[in-house]
């Protein structure tokens, strides 16, 4: 034991002290709570306190009709709201036995990227906030505001985008898009070359998070972790891959894997993932079939079966599930969000145990959390 | 010789104000309740004291005293407070035995007083010639030559001293 | 006009030192806590250092020498700041206070 | 005349408090990157301090318990203080008021006054520079910048 | 008698002090005069300290800084050695004298060790103290 | 002279306070638009021409903000610290030269001062955390004041090289050493040490640790401790800070600029002046600016292990190095 | 000690690195949209809030007070009144009160609309000290704007950079 | 370690063989106004393989809440990871219903098992020492349903006020 842990280490009575972290705090992003009882510089125990953005969505569900529910899809998680209408989308499509046509589903696939990509490009600037860097997050907001425009000139929002319907997507895409997004793929590349040299390969980054939070594999498994937080342990787990939904097993992707399971894996990951995603959408774009956008037939006021069916999604944050239950009426009976970020924070008190504060809180930022998210 | 205007009575009062810093510093440092006002009032008596050296014709001395008892101890000690009397930042005066108060003060004032007659009455030495300037350089001349020993005797003293610091800081976690 | 020549008269320097002495003894016996002690202790070393340049300013032949010790105290002064303050806290670490009374006690 | 001294520097200083709440929060965000720069009207000064904060942007829903926090960091906000209430969840629950909600406060302005107002599920970052624009206007009383009039 | 320089040096910093006090000072008074005086509050929590918007748990004076203070006491030793070194270094130059090199040699050698020892003691590393992991499973 | 000497020390105490102002409100817009040029957005524009309102508006502003001293806190300390820590840098400029008559006090001990005054700073700091009695103040303050002085050492240690060159502490000597052309300027004596131009870096690092800058910004760790020691203060108390931080940095700047870049002289030995010394001190501190804004901010701990594992045996090592050099040399 | 020196080395390259970047993005051209000045143009698909179409014919409201939108809106903020006039064949709508504060922008209702009577108005930047501004009646609203020739903004347009 | 759904779905048979077949609870009566549902037929076996196209998971187990430790730990040693645990209010049949979704990281393969408990008395055992990830899971559960699970640690309101008493999923809760 090294002399200062040796002198800092709690064996008096009151050498602890707690200290609130959030909910307003510019670490948290939001209104997370982390009750910090620290010794000294480490962390004993760091309990995350959520709750402070509770939104009811649950509760809603019950409450509104199955298409009513749509735009509370893009509240949960408002970086990738796709992702969260596609997974409420897939499964009351899935339980009242709709096929949205082949069109759609590319869509959805390029539009669920192109928010996957405006989603992490908001962690990175947001992480390297936490970290004390400002100019790459204000680079990373301009890349975004591209994406932003793609999809608000198809949406008409820009972050809450209730796009997808039950069969399909309310608008077709337009010419001017397919051209917006090519071009935006052809000049993310080099951006992302451009992000390496500025960010990746710096110093004081690198000494931030190298061997800073090591979350192991085994944990991952034990908290339910997924996304980039699983692959940054080294678990190759994608719900695209493992349970393909939409038309992903069309497209050739490679799923980023780092096995370090520090910060700095997570952060390639994501980092990988943008770049996997630029993949998709230009492969996407390439097989975009013609055909209508939405499926023909499905009924007004919809009444699935009766029955319990489940949808899962990988979001920007990890594998989302959206379990509803029917009863045969126009509204849903039971549906529930499995939400990645909710998983991910809960091994946060066991992971960042012994830490210090600064580092702890790269290992906060690296979870890329959306505290509606996990509160919904 | 040129002359700032009032110098006289410029520098006459700076003097006067570095000693009232200085016993009001060092009162402060001795009697307030809270001991991180005591070390601030070291602070101050130190700045008192720099400039009472400065008038002791040592600028080099005053810089010296501010650098090290401002920027070194008094910080070292706010740190110790920190790390060892979080309950006692106030002093409570209630169980302040009134005895022990007085006879501190009697001492004092016995101390003060025998001192002052003493240094006032003393037959001292006429001021004999200057033979050096007493200079920055003098010192560093100085500690070169004649007092080189103390020179390097000084670094190793603060040399062990650290070592020993360090192990007995370190020693005090072996107990509980 | 005496008072404004005041920082020309040795007598001044030595009663300044020694009410520095005083005040300091005065906290040496009043302080109840180690570091209030430790406090006292520097003003001591701090006029112990007046009294030396003093002197050497006004009745020695080398100014030199008086600075050069007065350097040195203080490097003693910061030396025994280090260790004592190490004591305290290893003190404190042991006996969870630093009260001089109560380690008193505790010895007894 | 010195009042109007003090308000004219006022609006045109204003630092609001680093306080984002849910999806308004990105927008608020957005509209202190390149692309909007509330630094054009000297208001990107984020001060995580409430002690130091001049106004407070509510962006995003405020639900029962955050309600007490939030409440909290408007009384350590130090006069003069000033509300922008962002986004509808800010102004009235927004989506999330329905019969029987039992978590969202239904409007800031239930906790403590409310200067500004922004409407907009979430507002685009041109609203908030608006709302801003509004709050200076009503601190000195005329506007300084030409109306948008969206086509 | 001060030497002239003196004297001006010492009115100078003194000038520059107080000018310095001033500087500070003066924008604080006039604050206190056009601040406000009372502050609008709703939940009566103006004077708490700030915790993001939590009461805080706890004092915060309490005994805290264990990690800083053995920096400290390396930094003693150390500036007060390095202080020494400045009128040595002034006078370096003057002339050749190999009896200056090895002082200096002695001197800075010993500065040194403070480090080394430091070092070595562990003083500067910072480990991740993590506790013993959990027992999930029960056994 | 000696009635032309009051008015002198009063034309530059003054000339010094607006300096001090005019520089720290218009650093502050300077940084503002810088920063916002790397962000490529244009920063302050619609408060004046340029926005050239901005730093007024917010001084304004500041001082109409209200006080308030947290009942709990240690209200006397508390007060005091903003006070104390505009001396340092006021006395710093005054030993500064400017240009060869451009000082207000050319002292013969003014690179001490410099430092001598300095702690009053970290006192200072160390005062206003622990008497806000808040506890990201107190991390904040004791984390800034072992990394200032953790950073005075290598600083010190670089000065003793350069004082073993130089033979004297008078700043306006020093830079009269350093006539000529541009080789002569200390940064490149590599005479006096091969490794000047590494002994440079090594004290632009410290002063930004030591003004508390980014990458080293522990004051306003805003990610980790809210806004650091000054969390508590609002208004005026806080805007004091603010103003010394800045006026720190030019006085950082300045002091670099002295003992490495020549002060007032020209590069090419003619024309020196106080242009000359403005031009390097503003590139340094655009330097400053720059590497804020590109920059994350380093955990404290390698923040202090980088001066003690590194900085320090580095500069240890140059001193070394020096000391053998000059006598291997003559 | 080779370790270290090269990963001083290889530090030291990748912070220059990187003030070289952000020098190159010093010198390019800044990205702003100077809001009040210029605005950008909002996409076709823009949602502001609902407004009532007229009929270009008729020069009136094409809503007939239907219902349907107030039916689809998930919160419950369209609350639509019409009567049935004498002679015509549908009723005409007398109130379209939108309770803009509680909206989401979903666009239900717009969808819900068979006969095309509602649609998003481009209003981006709305912002007003009371709140009551945005419960607005859609009917008086269009009822007192009278049907004007599109007229060219001030400012001049900037498309998205 | 199984290498086959059909594996596990044996397991799980072995599981359950002991037990005494799950019984049916008839429905209450229940006060008016109230939403209630209707479940839907649920199928004769309770290990089941199913169609993950139709139903988003490829093995549905119903089992006893006594046994839902003994399910969990049979899902840790096979290397499964919890997804989630929710709860289901069926009020007109007078029970709650208490969902654990697993997934498989490895491969693709995802298990829901289902335990009911009485309304009025909704206890069931806790699999937080098995699972950590469900203590949050399980809190939450909690806190909307008030389900109880025994052994739980910490049993608090994760997402609603700390002092929270009401159970805002159940389907007679009124705000
Ligand atoms: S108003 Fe809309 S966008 Fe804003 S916080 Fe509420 S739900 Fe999110
Ligand atoms: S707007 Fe359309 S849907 Fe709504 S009432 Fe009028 S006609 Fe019906
Ligand atoms: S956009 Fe949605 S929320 Fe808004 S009025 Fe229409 S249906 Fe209602």
């Amino acid at each position: 034991m090294s002399a200062l842990s040796a002198l800092s280490s709690g064996e008096t009575k009151g050498e602890t002290f707690v200290i609130n972290v959030g909910p307003q705090h510019p670490a948290t992003h939001g209104v997370l709570r982390l009750k910090m009882t620290m010794d000294g510089e480490y962390i004993t125990r760091a309990e995350p306190v959520c709750g402070y953005i509770h939104r009811m969505h649950e509760k809603m569900g019950e409450n509104r009709t199955w298409a009513q529910f749509l735009p509370n899809t893009g509240r949960i998680d408002y970086l990738a709201a796709m992702a969260y209408s596609h997974a409420y989308v897939g499964a009351v499509e899935r339980a009242a036995g709709i096929a949205a046509p082949p069109r759609a589903e590319y869509i959805r696939v390029i539009t669920s990227e192109l928010n996957r990509i405006s989603s992490h490009l908001v962690w990175f600037g947001a992480f390297l906030l936490d970290l004390g860097g400002f100019t790459p997050l204000l680079y990373a907001f301009d890349d975004r505001e591209k994406i932003l425009d793609i999809l608000e000139a198809l949406t008409g929002s820009r972050l809450t985008y209730s796009y997808y319907r039950f069969g399909g997507v309310c608008n077709d895409v337009d010419d001017d898009f397919i051209r917006g997004t090519r071009e935006f793929v052809a000049f993310m590349r080099p951006r992302m070359k451009m992000y390496h040299s500025l960010v990746t390969d710096n110093i004081i980054l690198r000494k931030r998070l190298i061997g800073i939070g090591v979350i192991s594999a085994e944990m991952c498994r034990q908290y339910g972790a997924t996304g980039p937080v699983i692959r940054g342990s080294g678990v190759g787990y994608d719900v695209r891959k493992s349970e393909p939904y939409s038309v992903y097993r069309d497209l050739d992707f490679d799923v980023p894997v780092y096995p370090e399971g520090d910060c700095m894996a997570r952060y390639l990951v994501r980092m990988e993932e943008m770049v996997q995603s630029l993949r998709i959408i230009e492969q996407a774009l390439d097989k975009l079939p013609a055909g209508p956008v939405m499926a023909s037939g499905v009924p007004r006021t919809l009444k699935p079966p009766a029955g319990d069916c489940c949808f899962a999604v990988e979001a920007a944050r990890g594998r989302l599930l959206v379990r509803i239950v029917s009863d045969n009426k126009e509204m849903p009976y039971r549906v529930r969000l499995r939400t990645p970020s909710f998983c991910n924070l809960s091994l946060y008190e066991e992971a960042s145990q012994g830490m210090m504060l600064p580092d702890a809180l790269a290992l906060l930022g690296s979870l890329d959390l959306v505290i509606p998210d996990i509160d919904r | 010789m040129d002359h700032f205007p009032a110098q006289d009575l410029i520098v006459g009062t700076v003097f006067l104000l570095c000693v009232a810093t200085t016993v009001a510093g060092a009162l402060l440092a001795v009697i307030t309740t809270r001991i991180v006002r005591a070390v601030c009032g070291l602070a101050i008596c130190c700045v008192g004291i720099a400039g009472l050296y400065y008038f002791l014709h040592s600028p080099f001395l005053a810089l010296m005293e501010i650098l090290v008892y401002i920027g070194a101890v008094c910080v070292t000690i706010i740190f110790g407070i920190m790390l060892a009397e979080p309950d006692l930042t106030y002093e409570s005066k209630r169980d302040t035995t009134v005895l022990w108060g007085i006879v501190a003060l009697l001492a004092g004032a016995a101390i003060c007083w025998g001192l002052s007659r003493l240094g006032l009455q003393g037959p001292w030495p006429a001021p004999p010639a200057q033979v050096s300037d007493g200079s920055t350089k003098a010192i560093g001349v100085s500690l070169l030559s004649t007092y080189s020993m103390a020179f390097e005797a000084i670094s190793l003293v603060l040399f062990v001293a650290i070592l020993g610091a360090l192990v007995i800081a370190r020693a005090g976690r072996t107990k509980a | 006009m005496k008072l404004l020549h005041a920082y020309e008269q040795a007598d001044v320097f030595l009663v300044v030192a020694a009410f520095l002495l005083a005040v300091g003894i005065y906290g040496l016996i009043r302080r109840r806590t180690l570091i209030g002690m430790l406090i006292s202790g520097e003003i001591i070393f701090s006029a112990a250092s007046l009294n030396f340049m003093a002197l050497n300013r006004f009745h020695a032949p080398d100014p030199t020498v008086g600075q050069v010790f007065v350097l040195f105290i203080m490097g003693l002064a910061a030396a025994e700041v280090a260790i004592a303050l190490s004591i305290i806290i290893a003190v404190y670490r042991n006996y969870h206070s630093i009260k001089a009374r109560e380690l008193a006690d505790l010895n007894g | 005349m010195l009042d109007d001294v003090l308000s004219l520097a006022r609006a045109n200083s204003l630092w609001p408090l680093t306080f984002g709440l849910a999806c308004c929060a990105i927008e608020m965000m957005a509209a202190g990157a390149s692309r909007f720069d509330i630094s054009r009207f000297g208001a990107e000064v984020f001060r995580p301090s409430p002690r130091q904060a001049d106004v407070m942007i509510v962006a995003g829903t405020i639900n029962k318990k955050m309600a007490p926090a939030v409440r909290t960091l408007y009384d350590q906000m130090l006069e003069p203080k000033w509300v922008i209430a962002m986004g509808n969840c800010a102004i009235s629950g927004g989506p999330f008021v329905f019969p029987g909600q039992y978590a969202v406060v239904e409007g800031v302005d239930k906790l403590f006054p409310v200067d500004v107002f922004i409407p907009g599920c979430p507002p685009r970052p041109e609203a908030l520079i608006e709302g801003i624009l509004k709050l200076e206007e009503k601190l000195t009383g005329k506007r300084r910048w030409p109306e948008v009039i969206p086509q | 008698m001060m030497r002239t320089e003196e004297l001006y040096d010492l009115i100078y910093v003194f000038a520059f002090c107080l000018g310095g006090l001033a500087f500070a000072f003066g924008p604080i008074v006039i604050a206190r005069l056009l601040g406000a005086r009372k502050t609008r509050q709703t939940a009566n929590k103006t004077g708490q300290f700030v915790e993001c918007g939590i009461d805080p748990i706890g004092d915060a004076w309490i005994r805290y800084s264990a990690v800083y203070y053995l920096y400290a006491l390396v930094f003693v030793a150390f500036a007060v050695d390095v202080l020494y070194l400045i009128p040595v270094a002034l006078v370096y130059n003057r002339e050749f004298a190999i009896r200056d090199l090895v002082e200096m040699l002695i001197f800075v050698g010993i500065l040194a060790l403070v480090i080394v020892y430091a070092w070595k003691k562990g003083v500067f590393e910072w480990n991740l103290r993590k506790a013993a992991p959990k027992t999930f499973r029960r056994s | 002279m000696s009635i032309i000497e009051p008015f002198r020390l009063l034309l530059f105490l003054v000339g010094i306070m607006a300096f001090v102002g005019l520089n720290a409100a218009y650093l502050v817009w300077v940084e503002r638009k810088g920063a916002a040029r790397f962000q490529r957005r244009p920063g302050p524009t619609e408060v004046g021409y340029g926005g050239l309102l901005q730093p007024i508006a917010d001084g304004i502003k500041l001082l109409s903000k209200q006080l308030h001293v947290p009942p709990g806190a240690d209200g006397v300390l508390f007060r005091a610290a903003p006070l104390l820590v505009m001396i340092p840098a006021m006395i710093g400029l005054a030993v500064v030269p400017f240009s060869e008559s451009l000082v207000a006090r050319d002292t013969n001990v003014g690179l001490l001062m410099i430092f001598a005054f300095g702690s009053i700073n970290v006192m200072a700091i160390m005062l206003s955390g622990w008497s806000s009695r808040n506890k990201y103040a107190i991390i904040s303050a004791a984390r800034i004041v072992s990394q200032d002085v953790a950073y005075e050492i290598p600083m010190l240690l670089v000065v003793v090289t350069m004082l073993m060159a130089t033979g004297t502490m008078n700043l306006n000597e020093i830079v009269q050493q350093q006539a000529g052309w541009f080789w002569r300027w200390n940064i490149f004596r590599l005479d006096v040490n091969p490794l000047m131009p590494l002994t440079f870096i090594i004290f632009f690092v410290c002063m930004l640790a030591e003004t508390n800058r980014a990458p080293f910004d522990m004051a306003e760790a805003e990610s980790e401790l809210v806004a650091g020691a000054f969390t508590e203060y609002a208004g005026m108390g806080f805007g004091v800070f603010f103003i010394a931080e800045y006026a720190n940095i030019i006085l950082g700047c300045a002091f670099a600029t002295i003992l490495f870049l020549g002060g007032w002289q020209s590069p090419f030995g003619v024309w020196s002046g106080v242009f000359w010394f403005l031009l390097k001190m503003y590139v340094l501190v655009f330097t400053v600016i720059w590497v804020r804004w590109t920059f994350p901010r380093t955990q404290f701990y390698n923040l202090l292990n980088l001066s003690w594992k590194l900085l320090i045996p580095i500069s240890l090592s140059t001193l070394i190095l020096t000391a053998v050099v000059m006598k291997v040399l003559k | 000690m080779k370790a270290l020196l090269k990963e001083i080395g290889s530090g030291f390259h990748s912070l220059v690195t990187g003030m070289r970047i952000t020098l190159g993005q010093f010198f390019k051209p800044q990205v702003t949209v100077h809001y009040p000045h210029e605005t950008l143009k909002m996409p076709v698909r823009f949602r502001g809030h609902i407004e009532l179409v007229r009929d270009p014919q008729t020069g009136k409201a094409i809503c007939f007070a239907c219902k349907a939108c107030e039916k689809a809106c998930p919160s419950d903020c369209i609350i639509v009144e019409g009567v049935k006039r004498e002679g015509e064949r549908r009723k005409s709508v007398t109130e379209f009160k939108l309770d803009f504060t509680k909206c989401s922008l979903c666009g239900s209702c717009v969808e819900a609309c068979k006969s095309e009577a509602i649609r998003f108005s481009k209003d981006y930047n709305l912002a007003s000290v009371s709140k009551e501004e945005f419960i607005m009646d859609l009917f008086k609203r269009l009822e007192s704007e009278q049907p004007k020739p599109p007229q060219a903004q001030p400012e001049q347009s900037k498309e998205a950079a | 370690m199984i290498s086959s759904l059909q594996e596990l779905a044996d397991q799980f048979n072995k599981l359950i063989a002991q037990d005494v077949p799950l019984p049916t609870t008839p429905a209450v009566p229940v006060a008016a106004g109230a939403q209630v549902g209707t479940a839907a037929p649920e199928p004769a076996s309770p290990v089941q393989l199913t169609d993950h196209a139709a139903k988003g998971f490829h093995l549905d187990v119903r089992l006893r809440p006594e046994r839902v430790v003994a399910a969990a730990t049979l899902m840790d040693e096979n290397g499964f990871a919890i997804d989630a645990v929710t709860g289901v209010d069926w009020m007109a049949e007078g029970q709650m219903e208490v969902v654990y979704d697993f997934f498989h990281p490895a491969h693709a393969w995802r298990v829901v098992v289902r335990a009911r408990v009485p309304r009025e008395k909704p206890e069931l055992p806790t699999i937080s020492e098995i699972y950590p990830g469900a203590n949050w899971h399980e809190r939450e559960t909690h806190e909307f349903f008030g389900i109880v699970f025994l052994g739980h640690p910490n049993l608090t309101p994760l997402l609603l006020p700390e002092d929270a008493t009401y159970h805002p999923l159940r389907k007679d809760f009124k705000a």
